[in-house]
């Protein structure tokens, strides 16, 4: 079962407060700390388990700029044996469109089975690169993956769905999937780890090793470009809620009512 | 005259809120752009459900098929096709869900036409449809533009638009016509599965109602998980509850426990240990119950109340029972 | 050389003494002795992997402390600990904990631009940025970040800089002192981690380094190499301007104080008298003493990881023995001088419902309070 | 070098020590080209007597006038073949021993390089042999009296020996009375006999000699002179000191119980609940125990202060085993419906009838825990034992009414002044050294000083007493032979050169040099020299020096190495 995944570097923002730079298109990058995305980290770990169930091979695979090699490295680490990284300044700007593409055009030359990619990316959060790749390809897909069964020639699946509702499937090889947090528990990759694939192989692609142009990606070849963005209106502080035991409880209800609970 | 086409979702023979939210936006939309809202129903034996729908657009486009009984966006992703090559729509809406995830970028991709996920907002702006998404997990909000299309197709946050205001139209029901010439063998439903009941995932609870010390002793309980029961939730706990195993390990949050996103986080007598706050404070909503006024919890809470828990739980039981009318 | 060689596992003798004095063998699946016989009759740590009681072990370290034969079981378990973070098989919360740190330079994961964010209004200059100092008062992860602990690094500068001692910080470019990175197995990460603080260290200009924390004094004075640097728990510094006269008290703490020695200060470097002649130098207060004090101290649980992994063990926490031993005695405070322990207590304080009478303290809260700094 | 010497080359196979790893063949004929070697021959083993006759031979003929043997080292047979060649009336000190086996043979597996080394050696011998001078040993009469230091039981025995044998003793004994620590025992082990009465017999009996001399309240604190002829200063109580002129010392200075405060997890001094051995033989004795029936839960924890690193003490105190197997016994017996246990790691019980004492204290209802405490502590009255049962693999709590630590056994107080005093050495533990831990068990490093007792190590009371009888017979052998013999191999002081500036009387650790007052010049008492050397070193002027280590000899030494 050879395996390919695609994973993204991302910056972590969970505590951050986010500023929006000069261009108004995207955030100041300055004193973020970069990682592989968190969906992707859980679909390192499914392709690990599935090799190290059924054998075969994991290649990971990455679009990004210079110093996305932490995170090919890191998926190394963890249990991955090839790797290969896109790097291309001509790449950027592209939408979820446009890096299917460039994936689509790097995945030609590997053999697999099946591919497996985040979910969503914690950054752009557009959940569109991976079923997007599997329509390029011509292979069936699903997404929001919770559990993987490998069978002959096909893979039972399930997906989550709303509402605590889960739907099996079976598909067939070969096939891609988009991992939901939470199938697995991804294992640590320690410094040690990293430090023993620091001389290990990365396969690095451009536009031209690719075949592919430029105007086949970056803004010339997306459908969406990001016209400006800006911090969403936030309140600080717990609003306290006052009055009698029963005034309170009704101030309650209506919170539960925008929540969307009652 | 071109049309918004929008793709009602249901699963189980029940429509799914968000289909009427998405009409409530199309109707908005087709005013301002001078269009017609067509809805379009596909699965099986979803008569009645058309029914419903064909009130809130100026057409719907239903087709039964067994194919179609339950979602496989293969099936899905041809009907749609033909349908858009046919009826030319200038802009699709699907909602953002486990359904639009699946279908709509192939879908977009197939037929050529951009897509933007996940928007929360839709403006019209001249003959430009801009939609608004979110991005750095709702750290920034994002203004997108789309390239110059016949078509455009957007999937639509769940909860963003409300659906109260749908006017009635009473548009025409009208069937699809569309010869599947595969048997999509190759991606199969075998089953829906439902979390089983008692096992309590507290990572996967929509609404969380969790205790700390101030419960003060396990005998006080039962009163909070009746609030939880009445809230659709599920009891979570702070380290010293763990501890003290009133409850269960699984149900601690923090970092040494688990970390939390619901859509609803009740803090009563937790101070906001700064390990438990670690483990919760990205719940979409937070309400925080405790005497002390300066607990921490409260720098995270979205509500406050400053009050002792034994009085708080027992009039908010009261007040849920009351609005349910049970 | 192999693991059983490392650890000296040949030469033990067997006698239980570790596991007799172990915090948490009475109460946790933690037997050291027995996991040493079983690495050494398997030949190699991988037979004892499994033990759920790994992530028990404090590190405080009464094993390595009194074993007759000079070996370290202590370090056997962070061994054994390095073998599962190397294999990747560590509790989640443990991972969180790594992960952080590697990131983000602090065990919570918190951001390191709000390292500094304890400060509030204390004005505290930053080596490297804004000049020279006497002294490098290294925060700590848990003082910078922690709301309860927030205090006490605030405290502390309001104190030095009433003594006159010319002092500062590393702002934002200090990065978590790796002491429990490396006891709960991350040599790797614990080697980054010292190699960027020595770095700043050197860069600083500053030869002499205060903490807030016991477990930041011991990795800097055991486990770095910091030739030519003085390395200072707070409480020597203090007890030593109290001596001198620079610190003078102007209000009375009329309370019964018992003193709760942290392991990394006081077992592990016998820093037993300063804390207690700064309590002893407070007017009005009374100390008192537990019958398991200094040498015998008993654990609170907090160190060797264990603010990030729940362990195995049930039954009474220490921390709650600890709490109704005070309270029995009719302590009306403990007093204690390591972030850690700080915690702990308090969530013993609150299990055992004695939260109200028995208020855990820092020390640096109670001289706070006699130095009449009612604002911090 | 005007002479030209005729040197004998006689080369060991020390079976196959040697033989097996040179080429003793090739090494014969490479000596022989070695100038003025006259003989150069081997023999399987150069130490036996047909070896020996060969050297003598050789001498008898008149073929050689210096004498190398190539062998092991000096310190296994130089004696043996200094004696050989003296027999012969031929100077020994004309002999040089070359050591081929441990600097060759033993050390590489190479049969050339071995080889070739001991060749080079044998030519470093060879050159430095034929510098050497003659040297005669000379001769001192003896003052037939024995200095005891330690009046306890070791000191007794040996003084009470000595005294019989018609030597005279100066018994020096720190405290006000004789007995020692065997005063404070009540019964001992194996046969439970009381200690007290024996020791009363054995003091009768040494006091009624008339040749002993009893300093009590006293210490000994400087000796100078040299076996055979050594002044002792003797402080007394009243800090008065007088000068003993005596031959030879024996030290029986015993031991001090492990001070338990350095083991603060056991809590002594902090709680009368917690005692040593030494306190509860104490109680034993004075039989003040159990006047209620109580205590009813006593617990002994072994090894405090013994085999335990973390204090520093590695070594087994040997005694504390039966101590407290005969305390656990008696208790039993005292108070039968008491539960006493005893928390062990080993017990060592080695000594004739100890084995069987031990199984009579576990048959009474001793019960034997294995496991080494870690933390005793108060809980309510009791105090609470933190402790792993071993075998059961168990961490568990014991909570007794008495808990006795079984002390061990330290160098006694003010033994390292002691050592320093006599110019004795001690061991990494601070205990006396002995010259040679099996063949020298009582003798120590200086001449004219032994040991007896528990001031070389923690023993028993037979083993005490064993030693103290052997220390006597050691001490008085210089008594028989009214003589003692001083090797040649002293410094010597060219007073042409010497300017008296005493740097060499600073670094002698035998304070053998001194100024002559009236010539302004270093003396060397030669009795007292050791022949270390030291002196010849720190001469700033190179007045001094060491005979058979002149410079010359030494240099001649060198060039052959580099010829």
């Amino acid at each position: 079962m050879d395996i390919i995944v695609c994973i993204k570097r991302v910056p972590e923002v969970a505590e951050i407060d986010l500023q929006v730079d000069q261009t108004g298109k995207s955030i100041k990058e300055e004193g973020l700390v970069f990682g592989v995305n968190d969906w992707d980290n859980y679909a390192v770990e499914e392709a690990v388990r599935i090799k190290e169930k059924h054998g075969g091979k994991v290649t990971a695979i990455t679009v990004g700029s210079a110093e996305s090699e932490e995170v090919i490295r890191r998926a190394l680490a963890l249990g991955a044996d090839e790797a290969v990284m896109v790097t291309d300044p001509q790449a950027d700007g592209s939408d979820a469109y446009a890096i299917a593409k460039v994936l689509a055009a790097a995945i030609k030359e590997i053999p697999y089975d099946i591919i497996l990619t985040g979910v969503l990316a914690d950054d752009d959060g557009c959940a569109q690169v991976g079923v997007t790749l599997a329509e390029l390809l011509g292979i069936p897909h699903a997404t929001l993956v919770t559990a993987i069964e490998i069978e002959e020639k096909q893979v039972k699946i399930k997906r989550e769905l709303e509402g605590g509702m889960e739907e099996e499937l079976v598909v067939a090889t070969p096939a891609l999937f988009t991992i939901q947090s939470g199938i697995n528990e991804p294992r640590y990759v320690s410094i040690m780890g990293i430090r023993k694939v620091a001389k290990k192989e990365v396969a690095t692609r451009d536009l031209g090793t690719l075949g592919l142009s430029p105007n086949q990606v970056g803004p010339a070849g997306s459908f969406t470009t990001v016209e400006r963005i800006f911090p969403p209106p936030v309140g600080e502080g717990a609003q306290i809620l006052e009055g009698s035991s029963d005034e309170v409880a009704t101030k309650v209800m209506d919170v539960f009512q925008k929540g969307g609970v009652i | 005259m071109a049309e918004i086409l929008v793709l009602t979702e249901h699963r189980q023979g029940e429509m799914q809120e968000i289909s009427l939210e998405m009409l409530a936006k199309g109707q908005q939309l087709a005013e301002q752009t001078k269009k017609e809202l067509t809805a379009v129903l596909l699965g099986k034996g979803v008569a009645s459900m058309a029914d419903e729908v064909k009130r809130y657009c100026h057409h719907i486009l239903v087709m039964e098929d067994d194919l179609l009984a339950n979602f496989n966006s293969e099936p899905y992703q041809d009907v749609l096709s033909f349908l858009i090559k046919e009826r030319k729509p200038s802009l699709v809406l699907m909602g953002h869900t486990a359904f639009g995830m699946d279908l709509a970028p192939p879908l977009a991709t197939a037929a050529g036409i951009p897509l933007a996920t996940d928007c929360y907002e839709i403006e019209v702006k001249g003959d430009a449809v801009i939609p608004y998404r979110q991005m750095y997990g709702g750290k920034m909000c994002a203004e997108v533009h789309f390239k110059e299309a016949p078509c455009h197709m957007i999937t639509v946050r769940a909860g963003s638009f409300p659906a109260e205001g749908l006017k009635e139209i009473n548009g025409a029901v009208e069937q699809v016509s569309f010869q599947f010439d595969k048997d999509y063998a190759y991606k199969k439903f075998l089953q829906y599965v439902e979390a089983a009941v008692g096992d309590v995932d507290i990572t996967q609870a929509d609404v969380l109602v969790a205790v700390g010390r101030g419960i003060g002793d396990s005998e006080n309980l039962p009163m909070v998980e009746e609030l939880a029961k009445l809230l659709g939730g599920v009891v979570a706990c702070s380290r010293p509850v763990a501890d003290k195993h009133w409850l269960p390990k699984e149900r601690q949050v923090g970092t040494s426990g688990k970390t939390v996103k619901p859509k609803l986080y009740i803090a009563f007598g937790i101070s906001g240990a700064f390990q438990h706050l670690a483990g919760m404070k990205n719940a979409a909503t937070i309400i925080a119950v405790n005497k002390d006024p300066k607990a921490p919890i409260f720098s995270v809470a979205h509500y406050g109340i400053v009050d002792d828990l034994m009085k708080v739980v027992p009039s908010l039981v009261a007040k849920v029972r009351e609005r349910k009318g049970a | 050389m192999d693991f059983l060689e490392k650890h000296e596992l040949y030469a033990c003798l067997q006698c239980g003494k570790c596991t007799g004095g172990c915090p948490v063998s009475l109460r946790a699946p933690l037997n050291i002795r027995s996991l040493m016989r079983e690495v050494l009759m398997g030949g190699s740590p991988e037979v004892a992997l499994d033990c759920p009681g790994l992530w028990d072990c404090t590190t405080c370290a009464i094993c390595t402390l009194r074993c007759p034969r000079g070996l370290k079981p202590s370090e056997v378990i962070v061994g054994l600990r390095a073998e599962l973070v190397e294999g990747g098989r560590v509790p989640k919360t443990i991972i969180d904990a790594l992960e952080g740190t590697f990131k983000h330079g602090n065990p919570w994961g918190r951001a390191r631009q709000k390292r500094i964010e304890w400060k509030g209004d204390t004005a505290v200059k930053t080596l490297s940025d804004e000049g020279e100092a006497e002294w490098l008062y290294f925060i700590g992860c848990a003082p910078s970040y922690d709301p309860r602990l927030q205090r006490i690094p605030r405290i502390l500068c309001r104190i030095l800089e009433t003594a006159g001692i010319d002092f500062g910080s590393l702002g934002t470019k200090e990065s978590c002192c790796g002491n429990e990175i490396r006891r709960m197995g991350e040599t790797g990460l614990f080697e980054e981690l010292r190699e960027e603080n020595t770095k700043n260290f050197n860069a600083s200009g500053v030869k002499a380094i205060l903490t807030t924390s016991p477990h930041c004094f011991n990795t800097f004075s055991t486990e770095y190499d910091l030739d030519g640097f003085k390395v200072l728990h707070y409480t020597q510094l203090l007890a030593d301007l109290i001596k001198e006269g620079e610190i003078t008290f102007s209000k009375e703490v009329n309370k019964k104080v018992v003193y709760h020695d942290p392991c990394f200060l006081g077992k592990q470097h016998e820093i037993f008298d300063p804390p207690r002649e700064i309590l002893k130098a407070i007017p009005g207060l009374e100390l008192l003493e537990f019958d398991r004090c200094r040498e015998r101290s008993l654990c609170c649980e907090g160190g060797g990881g264990r603010m990030w992994a729940e362990g195995a063990g049930e039954g009474e926490r220490n921390s709650e023995v600890r709490v109704k031993d005070a309270h029995a005695m009719g302590a009306e405070i403990i007093a204690t001088a390591c972030p850690f322990c700080l915690l702990t207590l308090e969530d013993g304080a609150k299990t055992t419902g004695l939260e109200e009478e028995m208020p855990i303290r820092e020390i640096l809260e109670l001289v706070a309070e006699a130095m009449g700094f009612d604002d911090v | 070098m005007s002479k030209k010497h005729k040197v004998g080359v006689f080369i060991c196979h020390c079976g196959k020590n040697i033989g097996g790893y040179i080429n003793i063949a090739q090494l014969v004929e490479m000596v022989k080209t070695i100038p003025d070697v006259v003989i150069s021959t081997d023999q399987k083993y150069m130490c036996s007597d047909q070896g020996q006759a060969e050297i003598k031979k050789a001498l008898q003929e008149g073929l050689i006038d210096r004498v190398v043997v190539a062998s092991c080292s000096p310190t296994m047979h130089e004696k043996t073949f200094r004696k050989c060649v003296s027999e012969e009336d031929f100077n020994p000190y004309l002999y040089q021993q070359v050591d081929i086996r441990e600097n060759c043979s033993w050390v590489t597996k190479d049969i050339q390089e071995a080889t070739y080394k001991a060749y080079e050696l044998i030519k470093a011998g060879v050159s430095r042999v034929k510098t050497l001078e003659p040297l005669w040993s000379t001769e001192y009469p003896v003052t037939p009296t024995t200095l005891v230091i330690g009046g306890g039981i070791a000191g007794i025995i040996a003084a009470t020996d000595i005294l019989e044998a018609g030597f005279k003793v100066v018994l020096v004994e720190r405290e006000d009375q004789l007995g020692g620590w065997a005063r404070r025992i009540g019964k001992g082990f194996p046969h439970l006999t009381p200690i007290k009465d024996f020791l009363k017999e054995k003091i009768e009996v040494l006091q009624s000699h008339s040749g002993l001399k009893t300093y009590l309240s006293s210490e000994v604190v400087g000796l100078e002179g040299f076996p055979g002829n050594f002044k002792a200063t003797i402080k007394q109580a009243d800090d008065t000191t007088v000068e003993e002129e005596i031959g030879s010392i024996i030290v029986a200075t015993g031991f001090k119980p492990f001070d338990a405060r350095r083991k603060p997890e056991f809590a002594y001094g902090e709680s009368t609940q917690v005692i040593t051995t030494v306190e509860m033989e104490e109680l034993l004795e004075k039989g003040e125990l159990s006047t209620n029936g109580q205590p009813k839960e006593v617990a002994f924890i072994q090894c405090v202060g013994s085999r335990d690193k973390s204090i520093g003490n590695e070594y087994c105190s040997r005694t504390c085993c039966m101590v407290v197997a005969k305390q656990a016994l008696l208790l039993k017996e005292l108070i039968p419906d008491a539960r006493v246990s005893v928390f062990y790691m080993d017990v060592r019980a080695f000594g004739k009838g100890y084995e069987e004492f031990f199984e009579k204290a576990q048959r009474s209802g001793v019960i034997y825990i294995r496991g080494n405490p870690s933390e005793v502590y108060k809980s309510g009255d009791k105090m609470l034992i933190r402790y792993e049962d071993t075998l059961l693999g168990r961490p568990q709590e014991l909570a007794a009414d008495l808990v006795v630590l079984s002390v061990g056994m330290e160098p006694a107080e003010g033994a390292a002044e002691l050592i320093n005093t006599l110019r004795a050495t001690a061991d990494k533990d601070g205990f006396f050294l002995e010259a040679h831990p099996k063949l020298g068990p009582l003798d120590t490093f200086s001449d004219g000083l032994f040991i007896a007792g528990c001031c070389q190590g923690p023993k028993d009371l037979p083993d005490t007493v064993a030693q103290a009888h052997g220390a006597a017979a050691r001490a008085t052998v210089y008594f028989h032979q009214d003589k003692v013999i001083k090797e040649p191999v002293v410094a010597t002081i060219d007073a042409d050169v010497c300017s008296g500036c005493g740097l060499c009387e600073s670094i002698c650790s035998f304070d053998a040099l001194h100024l002559d007052e009236k010539k302004k010049r270093m003396t060397v008492q030669e009795a007292v020299c050791k022949g270390c050397g030291a002196c010849a070193a720190t001469c700033p002027s190179g007045a001094i020096s060491l005979k058979h280590f002149r410079p010359s000899q030494v240099l001649a030494w060198v060039e052959g190495f580099l010829s």
